[in-house]
């Protein structure tokens, strides 16, 4: 079977969406040359009026988005850098976000916000390594952040099909990530529902992204000792709290490890939901980034602060034990 | 296209309107006050008037004026600000967010500056599905200072898109005088991107029509984008709260010199003084009825507050579980 | 003793600061004529050079405010609406946050962010109403809450004192708050310690700004039936944790009142925190405003989004109930 | 001010420091890769050589010529691009964020068009201390096309800030051609807020170095802010990753187009060819220093990961518990 790369699979999945719907646009910095190597080619098979580079006017182009889509169009935007969802903060979730409550309905606003290599990017320091999903879990835009190929592929298949605007995190640690599939089985996957990459008894791992890999480890590497379920949630936003709750009624046991910030993160969320009407036999734990880190560029320094196997391997067992 | 007596009649709905609006913000019938657009109504009505029914719009928090001109029902209008169900927005958007799709009306947004971009991303699918409809945007002086205003100029005049910047400049952003905010000039912000750009009376409604045609076709010819600066006054509050807490920042002399040329009394000058006298009786009735249907209208259903807040019809958890 | 209303607290603690240290500057919009009611006489008082009311270009002169404060000025900076911390966030979170590490401590941003009226104010609608306390302590941007006029006035000054970025939310609905003070006994309150209003010993209750007071109204309702401790947290972010499991060592059981979407907002974080170190004899609860809440403009609608008195009575008696 | 020597020896220091820099990214003691400055060195040099030690920069994600111009020690930059603890920011900040507070060097930051504003407040504060001090604010083409950097530049003008904004045109924004994002002109968004604004060659030191000393004496002399839009070429890569993708954007005659005019040949030129050999002797020496300073410093211990993330002292909770 062919062997598919994340990277190849956003690409393949926005081409097939551009194929498929006249109304997908793309717009974004350097994406006629494919700077981030996930519109290369597009040009050239949907011509200038379907993918448009724009200039560094990521306020202006996010809200032109929002326009094209109220007047018809289904643009996915591709921003170069994860902090840029900072600047277009106010254009996403004051503006798009609001538009169907705040017209009573008469508006959608089909867009869907691409950040491939979203998170820690070894060597780009304090402004480029954020993984601010946790953000727009908070103010309620759909958020996803897909851990393999076959689910950026369908993740970003079904946010471009969905008619509200949706956030698509590549987490850069997940780039490497190949797995061999059969093309013709690549399907669009239903937002707000999680995926058991591995079934166990004895403890759920809530996995966010790139993580999911780091859990699968560590679940492999306990599997003598305990049995622990790989929960994938996929969607962050809406969350699949039933999938979640039927895990705990197995388990009864939650760590979530998630490269977010601490404070007020999904991590919280997943715990706090947890804790107030999910069966937990002992305290659950996070292994998230700190409160309000910036990382440092020193490579050192920068994985010090990012959630490691060490650290969820030690709260495994320690939740294993509690209660 | 209208004629004076058509220009005369809008400027006198917007008026009279607003006015209304102001009674039922007093009785408490209107929650939260309004942005009056008393004393710029000649600018929604000149550049409304030159445009086409699918031609769209995007308004500002002082909005009432570009919904009305652009053909909004004035009864649905006057029941979204008082928040009812019959309302344009069934009550959700209420003053600073109305809108009617139906009619090209986007919205009215409560962030300054904002609305620009969403204008031109209309205008650019508008262009590529082959239409020749113009967007309008509308924005006070004080917006020319924000970034993304100015950043989607660059985008209109990069991709030559058929929009019409318009700039209401009422001397005031606020109680902040155009002088104390604005360096250089407002034209110059247009011609910055390459943009033609002209600054006009914005008191006198044939003048802002006569502008804003020649832009409306401009734009459809595919030759790009224009801006116009129109000169105006804010005859009242920034906001319905200065009429209960005095804010200093106009005086006397200044508001009576804004308020000596009035775009009513421009226009209704021209008509025959009996033409005049009907049209204004005619609009006292649609207000009388307006008000009427507004207050007789049912307020919606708390039950219902999070409908609509996703147009997939996702259903947000509530606050409490 | 004379009455000090919260926002004369806010506007007296301004000029206390600029009178006691010449660094401090403010900067906003319509300041000189005091539209929020914060500034008003500060102009006359210290002059242009002290007050600078700025055009409505948010995004700059919030990253002017960095540069003053990198050039050794401490500047206040008023919002006129919540959102617009959206629009700025960017220059908050992605700049003034992140100089002291990314320089490697060469560099301090002591710049206080003033939203007088955050929250709802009834009939401003969507996007005029939004509390967006939670996403600051997300990134880690010091946020404070004050419920009274004192702690309005002991935290503000506090927070300009402060030497890194710290937001001042001063919610709409705790406006009418007012107190009987001495003036002599006004001081800084330290960021990042809570505060009992109200001790217990049944229920703790984390009640966020305005709520405080719900939360003191709902406790005198309910003494004859459960000893409820209201917990005002002051600062979200740092959290007095130390103070929280003071609080749940006496009591076990825990209710969070907080205005801002339920995602993700401080209210998990507490729940979190709680769930994975504190003392919990039943399950807590969380009241909130819904995921993703848009406040849309009618009276009842609005209100139907907010946390309610009701909602908080409910949760209480079924915490206190539980476990 | 300096002599054709020193400007060549800037010139030249840069030049070196970034070639020496690339080659430390291909052995993998610079992670992350950088942005090189080569090509655009005079912009640099002859902004930077009309300035005291006291006035203050901020630059960009391509900073370090105007770190180096500034008078950074190369030795403490090069620790910085290789993440040690005796780099500038003590390894914490890397190519896009290096600063030395100390030399009035802001800091590179990694945001395009970020750093516009903060240069304004820092002008601010200095002119209202009393001080003379000019900031300089350094972007690319890109950069103009950011709402922020307009919204800066409208500050500066109102407040007649000593504020020199230094465009640097080098014809792309990574893989996008001037003419492709910004309609209109770089000098007309200065022009916009009454700024005075020109265009200089900015391969020619000599002619960087005039205009900007007639901007910094405007300045100083409290007439505002002044825009040098400086034309150049970026000779090599946007990021260094480019040398490991290849990334079509600028076919073999535009490359040698633009590599034609050499900042570092018009320069040297100018010089004695013995004095020449001699600077450029000595700048070796002076690099060969720095990468072994560099390479022979410590690398940060992880347990300060989270050091200096607040001004204040407080500590952040970490990410296990
Ligand atoms: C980005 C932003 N900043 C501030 C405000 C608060 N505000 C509402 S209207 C207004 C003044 C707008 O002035 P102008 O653009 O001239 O329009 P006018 O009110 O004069 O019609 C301000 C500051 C806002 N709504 N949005
Ligand atoms: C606001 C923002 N958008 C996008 C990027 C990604 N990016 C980094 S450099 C760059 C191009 C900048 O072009 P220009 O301003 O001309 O500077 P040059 O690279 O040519 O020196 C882009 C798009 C960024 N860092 N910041
Ligand atoms: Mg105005
Ligand atoms: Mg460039």
């Amino acid at each position: 079977m062919p062997i598919l790369s994340y990277l190849k699979a956003l690409g393949r999945a926005l081409g097939d969406e551009l194929a498929a719907d006249e109304r997908v646009c793309v717009f974004g910095e350097d994406i006629r040359v494919g700077v981030a190597n996930v519109t290369n080619g597009l040009l050239k098979r949907f011509g200038p009026d379907r993918v448009v580079d724009m200039p560094i006017s990521e306020q202006a182009f996010t809200s032109f988005a929002t326009g094209a889509a109220l007047a018809g169009r289904r643009p996915v935007l591709e921003f170069q850098i994860p902090s840029l969802l900072f600047l277009v903060f106010e254009q996403i979730a004051n503006q798009a976000h609001k538009f169907p409550l705040m017209t009573g309905g008469q508006a959608a606003v089909p867009v869907t916000y691409l950040v491939p290599s979203s998170g820690s990017r070894t060597g780009w320091a304090g402004q480029h390594s954020d993984h601010p999903y946790s953000l727009f879990a908070h103010v309620g835009v759909k958020t996803v952040v897909p851990a393999t190929p076959t689910d950026a592929y369908g993740l970003f298949r079904a946010a471009i099909q969905d008619d509200d605007p949706v956030v698509v995190f590549a987490p850069a640690a997940a780039m490497g990530v190949r797995e061999d599939v059969d093309y013709a089985t690549l399907v669009p996957v239903p937002l707000g529902v999680a995926r058991v990459h591995r079934p166990g008894t004895d403890v759920t791992v809530v996995a966010v992204g790139h993580l999911v890999q780091t859990a699968l480890s560590v679940a492999e590497e306990l599997a003598d000792e305990i049995s622990v379920e790989v929960f994938d949630p996929r969607t962050l936003y809406p969350f699949d709290w039933t999938g979640l709750a039927a895990s705990l009624d197995r388990t009864g046991r939650l760590v979530v490890i998630d490269d977010s910030n601490r404070s007020c993160g999904i991590g919280a969320e997943v715990l706090a939901t947890a804790a107030e009407q999910m069966r937990l036999v002992a305290p659950p734990k996070r292994v998230t980034r700190p409160d309000g880190a910036v990382l440092p560029f020193a490579l050192a320094l920068d994985q010090a602060l990012q959630p490691s196997r060490d650290q969820l391997l030690t709260a495994v067992r320690a939740v294993a034990k509690g209660g | 296209m209208p004629d004076a007596v058509a220009l005369y009649r809008t400027i006198r709905l917007i008026r009279r309107f607003e006015e209304r609006a102001i009674e039922l913000v007093r009785s408490g019938d209107i929650v939260g006050g309004v942005h009056p657009y008393l004393g710029q109504e000649a600018i929604a009505t000149g550049v409304c008037a030159a445009l086409r029914p699918d031609d769209v719009i995007t308004s500002t928090h002082r909005g009432h004026g570009h919904v009305l001109a652009k053909g909004a029902d004035p009864a649905r209008m006057m029941a979204e600000l008082a928040g009812r169900v019959t309302g344009l927005n069934r009550g959700r958007g209420g003053s600073m967010h109305a809108a009617d799709f139906s009619l090209g009306i986007l919205g009215a947004n409560a962030i300054v500056g904002a609305a620009g971009a969403i204008a031109c991303g209309a205008a650019w699918a508008g262009m590529l599905a082959g239409s020749d409809r113009v967007a309008v945007t509308f924005f006070g002086d004080g917006a020319v200072n924000q970034g993304v205003l100015l950043e989607a100029m660059n985008l209109a005049a990069l991709r030559r898109l058929p929009v019409l910047f318009v700039c209401e400049n009422n001397g005031y952003a606020t109680t902040m005088p155009t002088a104390g905010a604005v360096a250089g000039t407002i034209t110059g912000r247009a011609a910055a991107f390459g943009i033609p750009a002209s600054t006009v009376d914005g008191m006198d409604v044939s003048v802002v029509l006569d502008a804003a045609r020649e832009a409306v076709e401009r734009a459809r010819a595919g030759a790009g984008p224009t801006m116009l600066e129109c000169l105006t006054y804010r005859f009242d509050a920034h906001h319905t709260f200065e009429h209960r807490v005095r804010l200093r920042y106009r005086d006397d002399a200044d508001v009576a010199a804004g308020r000596s040329r009035d775009p009513m009394q421009i226009q209704g000058a021209r008509l025959d003084p009996d033409e005049r006298t009907r049209i204004d009786v005619a609009v006292e009735t649609v207000l009388d009825e307006a008000v009427r249907f507004a207050l007789a209208s049912d307020h919606p259903d708390p039950a219902g507050a999070l409908d609509h807040l996703y147009a997939s019809g996702l259903r947000a958890r509530p606050g409490v579980a």
